[in-house]
């Protein structure tokens, strides 16, 4: 059984198809990469992994588990995480808020019992606290943790919200596009802070993103689509010479 | 985590004491206008506060609070009176068993009133929870029509448009401000909780919520289900304060009074629509002197009725054009602000002497 | 901003707690009146107020004092309505109350006079709970069930209906106790009501329930709700042909009933308060007299009613020769024999007023007298 | 119920149900641009009810020019509401436009009771439109043969402008990406005007007909056909000008009908768009025929 696949993966939107057939399978400990140009489909892959999409037709497993139907929430606690295209952190919350919500879903204690702080609920709360510090420290933003999250440089917000994501227990990470408007420097903090949590968390990670050159540096194998269509798969190299690839991104010259 | 915990809880304990010395000096010594002045202002401070759990925290803006007091009023006030006012005040149509022959004490009706209420609401959660944004105000907002509507129908239940009548007036300076008290308590705390995190990670951004884990739902559930108690027993206490009720009552008009009290408090903060609520209220009997005929010096202004809503809506329109976040924000009160402007304001003296 | 507010709201405090309410001179005699000027029933409150206004033109004076007269909108409001009663006591420090227009407002204003010992009396509050166990609450209308008798024993006797249906608002606690009366009695009598349909206040459309009603063939329909539905409900009624006599109420008894209606209530009947031809009493001609010349509308029952709780109240006075609630009271609810503008007045048990009823129709674009009442 | 009882109906439901459409185009019409419930539009078609009335009783003018004056005078109303209130807080969260409107519609009805007075007025109904038909053992008001075709007439110039001219396609390219098409050089807010202006004059062209059938107006009557109107267009499927229309008539319809089939049910008439409102959110959130569309 594998830690994670896809199959037959099919997304449409009345008579748009956005993804068709898409297959996919993940070892435990990778980092696979989903490349394409825009309006692709990647996008929808992971909203349909992450639950955010029921898909068409196909069936998503993660660790024996068929998770496709299952809502948002539900699949984040089995264990998969995501960040997205746009940066969304919670604007308004400090940095370490931001980090402790990721946590809320494994709070054992009842509202009740929160406001009234019994003990169990005060125990939670510093084990949130720590474990967030505990993150914050991992991405380097410890310092910053008061501040407001929408203070933070956008390279910062980025890190924050692969804390968040981090926080909430996953095995399986989806990065969507964590490099996009990110700097020659960023890009490479990123490179090593994305290697560092995959080696110390025991993570298995899924990322699409436009920078080949963060894309060929970090991922073992990748997958190309091109209109929602499964195009080339690969290792980097394999992937840097194929045909196809080279038409789909440069257009039929 | 909060140096100064212990410090603030002294202070909030002394500031409270304080508040109920102010208060049994206010009912011995101020008039039954102004009591019954003081008395609203408790009860749309808790009718506010919970409301803006709802809206303002948890950021699903609804329009459904006339229908929860409503429900909160009908159940108290049906459980408060006696089997013989029933059967003189139902004229037209007798009550029905059950109802025509139980009676409860305040506190029991008060929690019943709590608790149907929120029952109501956790149902009707699961219907209007499926819509979001504009839809979701809306669709609130027929539920509170329908109330409205069904209470004047159901004339065995409600003695629909007659109403009921002749409450006793169990509400006092320390009901109304004592659920204030528990109301602002509970969800200030619950704010400060991991759940109340949630619930403005869900007013944020309900999609991240969801990808880290909280199940939006659940907590909006947990925001209207929470609202609904209060308002329910604010009801009660509604109903016993102008001691008759009937569907009248309970017309969007009331849900208006509410939106303005947290809008112009800002939306999600506590503080905001306690201070709000009672500059409303306050400020409604206050503007009445815009209604009376006015002589200045030899200009004389015929009385204008109706004025008083005039400035109300445009009141409104202006907060949202020119001051959005109302006179909070999303900000708190807090003791460290305070005892730091203290200390600021020592500071300067000293300076000065 | 903020700091605006917080001055308003200092402001506020002052104002309201701090000065006490403008000293007038000591000898005037304070009336206050707690009306819905503003919200959904502020059409009667307007007419109401004013009633009182033209009636204060003609007896400005009481005990040889000013009468001074006060004025709180409700906004059709109870919270605001039980507020407006305890202001007008504790600020305007009245010696007397006239309101509410509604039932439901004045149940919630009843109790705080009842225990201030001011005397109230409202022009039109007809539901039989409002004065009850009160000591200091008194009308100058009739109440529902000797309206809704009338109207059934006229229908059933005189009209020779044997099968009525009914069409009411049931919104209207005022309506819905008229339709209840009604038909007990009409059906004590031996008559059927064959259709019963319903309507809400601020309705438009009655074409539905028409054509049902129009369906169960009556001989006559009973319409007890306010004058913009009967006048509404008439016009969509002779567009549909419904060729059925309808009886109203009181509440149809004003102007508007007829410049809405046109054509389409000529022939409406109803039991009303008064009718200006058969207004017997001096003070009923002057009256319409001078609320025709202050407001250039022609006198309607609303007003007339707001005129008469002014009239009473200064008639108890006079004759209590004191401004004291309690005295007051005992002269208003031994009250006999008052001609007021909507006949005359005694003073029942309970407070209620017990006078005699006209009944009216819509003729030429006018109301006319029929008949009288005893009670 | 026979044959002429349920046809009688049918055009009973029918006249409501068109008087609901032509409001409900107004809704639909702001909202499918803006995704503003626009709440104060039922107090708009209100205003223009007292514009024709003033009209007629001030200006002694001819009844034909009084509507159009009316509904000119509306439209620029609807402009004016949109350039005071909504244009400041269109950048804001959505959230607050429709609490401005909310203010802009109590701000109407109470402005309206402080300056045109709580009492009603009898509104003028031309002897053009006063006529009964019989046919068959129905009976009508020839206002009801003329209410659909003048509600089917202006929503034919609705969706020609939407359709066939410049500013209709500016109109939808906004309603798809306001921020694209304000890029492409398009004067979003004056195409936002325009609407207004269309909605606005729609909602005094169906007020004045409302105020023709039920020859009574008031500061407060535009809260129920408003609130019924915008059930219609969600029905519809916001944003869809024709669904509006028929949105208007099914629940037209359902409301005859309900009170037809079980007059002692009538008291609940007034329920029964909310029910149905809900029942549509919960079960089609986009309405009859409105498309699921990607987040």
């Amino acid at each position: 059984m594998d830690f994670f696949a896809a199959k037959n993966l099919t997304m449409k939107f009345g008579g748009l198809v956005a993804v068709n057939d898409f297959n996919i399978t993940l070892k435990r400990g990778e980092i696979v990469g989903l490349i394409g140009p825009n309006g692709a489909g990647k996008t929808t892959v992971f909203n349909m992994v992450a639950g955010y999409y029921e898909p068409t037709e196909g069936t998503i497993t993660f660790s024996k588990n068929i998770i496709n139907g299952k809502k948002a929430n539900e699949i984040t606690k089995l264990g998969i995480a995501r960040t997205f295209q746009n940066i969304r952190l919670f604007t308004e919350l400090s940095v370490i808020e931001n980090v402790m919500i990721a946590y809320h879903c494994r709070v054992k204690s009842t509202f009740l019992g929160a406001v009234l702080r019994f003990p169990l609920y005060r125990r939670e709360e510093k084990m949130m606290h720590e474990g967030a510090m505990n993150i914050l420290e991992e991405v380097g933003l410890a310092s910053l943790a008061k501040e407001r999250s929408d203070s933070l440089p956008y390279g910062q917000q980025r890190r924050l919200e692969i804390a968040r994501a981090l926080a909430t227990g996953p095995e399986l990470l989806l990065l969507d596009e964590p490099a996009a408007g990110m700097n020659p420097q960023e890009t490479q903090d990123l490179v090593d802070l994305v290697i560092r949590i995959r080696d110390n968390h025991g993570l298995t990670v899924f990322l699409i993103e436009h920078d080949m050159k963060f894309v060929m540096q970090i991922c073992e194998r990748m997958k190309v689509i091109d209109y929602g269509t499964t195009i080339a798969e690969g290792t980097p190299e394999e992937i840097q010479n194929n045909e196809r690839v080279i038409k789909a991104y440069l257009g039929e010259a | 985590m909060d140096v100064h915990h212990r410090r603030n809880q002294i202070l909030s304990i002394l500031a409270i004491g304080l508040g109920f010395v102010l208060l049994y000096l206010a009912q011995k010594y101020l008039t039954s206008y102004q009591v019954r002045i003081l008395n609203n202002c408790g009860l749309f401070i808790t009718l506010a506060v919970s409301y803006n759990l709802i809206n303002g925290v948890t950021g699903q803006f609804s329009l459904e609070p006339n229908a929860f007091v409503a429900i909160g009023a009908y159940t108290s006030a049906l459980l408060t009176l006696s089997p013989a006012e029933k059967a003189m005040s139902f004229i037209i149509e007798p009550i029905i068993w059950p109802l025509s022959v139980i009676q409860t004490p305040f506190i029991i009706s008060l929690l019943a009133a709590g608790i149907v209420t929120a029952i109501f609401g956790f149902l009707m959660g699961f219907a209007v929870f499926r819509v979001r944004g504009d839809y979701l105000a809306i669709v609130t907002l027929g539920f509170g029509e329908v109330v409205r509507v069904v209470a004047n129908n159901t004339q065995t239940i409600t003695n629909g448009p007659l109403g009921l009548k002749a409450l006793a007036p169990y509400t006092n300076v320390w009901w109304t401000w004592g659920l204030a008290l528990i109301t602002v308590f509970y969800v200030s705390r619950l704010v400060r909780t991991s759940y109340g995190m949630a619930m403005k990670a869900v007013k944020y951004d309900e999609a991240a919520a969801e990808a880290v884990g909280i199940n939006a739902f659940r907590h909006k559930m947990l925001a209207f289900t929470s609202s609904a108690f209060f308002e329910g027993i604010g009801g009660g206490l509604l109903a016993h304060l102008i001691t008759t009720i009937s569907p009248t009552l309970f017309t969007f008009f009331l849900t208006f009074n509410l939106l303005i009290m947290i809008v112009v408090g800002g939306l999600g903060s506590t503080t905001g629509a306690i201070i709000a609520a009672i500059l409303v209220t306050w400020g409604g009997e206050f503007l009445r002197f815009v209604e009376e005929p006015i002589n200045i010096f030899f200009i004389h202004i015929p009385a204008v009725p109706g004025m008083r809503m005039v400035i109300f809506s445009l009141l409104l329109v202006l907060m949202m054009i020119f001051a959005r976040h109302g006179i909070m924000g999303t900000r708190e009160f807090s003791w460290n602000w305070v005892v730091d402007r203290m200390n600021g304001l020592k500071f300067l003296l000293r300076n000065r002497g | 901003m903020k700091r605006i507010l917080m001055s308003l709201l200092a402001l506020s405090l002052i104002f309201t707690f701090a000065i006490p309410s403008a000293a007038v001179a000591e000898e005037s005699f304070k009336v206050g009146a707690y009306l819905p000027m503003t919200g959904p029933v502020a059409a009667y409150g307007q007419m109401e107020w004013a009633g009182v206004q033209a009636a204060n033109k003609i007896q400005p004076t009481v005990l040889g004092k000013n009468v001074e007269l006060f004025l709180v909108d409700t906004k059709s409001d109870k919270i605001e309505a039980a507020n407006a009663v305890d202001r007008l006591i504790k600020k305007n420090k009245v010696h007397a109350i006239i309101g509410e227009a509604i039932s439901g407002n004045t149940l919630a204003g009843g109790p705080i006079a009842d225990k201030a010992q001011i005397p109230m009396v409202s022009p039109t509050a007809t539901n039989p709970l409002v004065t009850q166990d009160k000591k200091y609450v008194f009308r100058v209308c009739f109440i529902d069930p000797f309206q809704g008798e009338a109207a059934a024993s006229y229908a059933y006797d005189t009209m020779g209906a044997k099968k009525a249906a009914i069409l009411v608002d049931i919104a209207q606690d005022y309506c819905v106790g008229l339709a209840n009366f009604f038909a007990k009695s009409f059906i004590k009598k031996g008559g059927e009501i064959v259709a019963t349909a319903y309507c809400q206040t601020m309705d438009q459309d009655f074409t539905a329930q028409l054509s049902a009603i129009m369906a169960a063939k009556p001989d006559v329909i009973y319409m007890p709700n306010y004058y913009t539905e009967v006048a509404l409900s008439c016009r969509q009624a002779a567009e549909l042909g419904l060729n059925v006599p309808v009886f109203s109420a009181d509440g149809a008894q004003a102007e508007e009933l007829i410049s809405i209606g046109g054509k389409a209530v000529e022939g409406v009947i109803f039991i009303g308060h008064f009718a200006k031809e058969a207004a017997a009493s001096e003070l009923a001609k002057t009256y319409i007299e001078t609320y025709e010349k202050e407001t250039g509308k022609e006198a309607s029952a609303f007003d007339a009613l707001g005129a008469d709780a002014y009239f009473i109240l200064l008639d108890a006075v006079e004759r209590a020769k004191s401004v004291e609630g309690p005295k007051i009271r005992a002269a208003l609810a031994s009250t006999k024999n008052f001609p007021a503008v909507s006949g005359n007045i005694n003073i029942g048990e309970d407070g209620n007023a017990i006078k005699d009823a006209v009944l009216l129709h819509v003729k030429d674009g006018k109301f006319r007298y029929l008949a009288t009442f005893k009670q | 119920m026979d044959l002429a009882q349920f046809s009688q109906q049918l055009i009973n439901g029918i006249s409501l149900g068109s008087l609901y459409g032509i409001i409900a185009i107004g809704y639909t019409m702001v909202y499918g641009i803006l995704r503003l419930i626009n709440f104060a539009h039922g107090d708009v078609m209100m205003m223009g009810c007292f514009f024709a009335y003033y009209g007629i009783l001030m200006f002694s003018l001819p009844w034909q020019f009084s509507f159009i004056i009316a509904i000119a005078l509306t439209a620029i109303l609807g402009i004016i509401i949109d350039r005071g209130a909504y244009r400041p807080v269109r950048k804001a969260p959505r959230i607050s436009a429709l609490i401005t409107a909310i203010g802009v519609s109590f701000l109407l009805e109470n402005a309206g009771i402080v300056v045109f007075g709580g009492r009603q007025k009898a509104f003028f109904r031309p002897e053009m439109f006063d006529s009964i038909i019989t046919f068959h053992g129905i009976r009508f008001l020839n206002l009801a043969i003329y209410v659909p075709i003048i509600t089917l007439t202006l929503l034919g110039i609705i969706l020609l402008i939407i359709y066939r001219t410049k500013v209709g396609r500016a109109m939808r390219c906004i309603s798809h990406d306001m921020e694209t098409t304000r890029l492409m050089g398009v004067d979003v807010n004056r195409v936002i005007a325009i609407t207004f202006a269309m909605g606005s004059a729609a909602a005094a062209a169906g007020g004045i007909l409302w105020a023709l059938k039920y020859p009574q107006i008031n500061p407060l009557m535009g809260i129920i056909p408003g609130l019924k109107a915008f059930v219609a267009a969600v029905l519809g499927g916001i944003g869809n000008v024709g669904g509006a229309m028929i949105g208007g008539l099914i629940l037209g319809l359902a409301e005859i009908m309900l009170v037809a089939i079980r007059p002692d049910l009538s008291g609940y008439r007034d329920a029964i768009a909310f029910g149905i409102l809900i029942i549509i959110l919960l079960f089609r959130p986009t309405g009859l025929f409105g498309e699921k569309l990607p987040e």
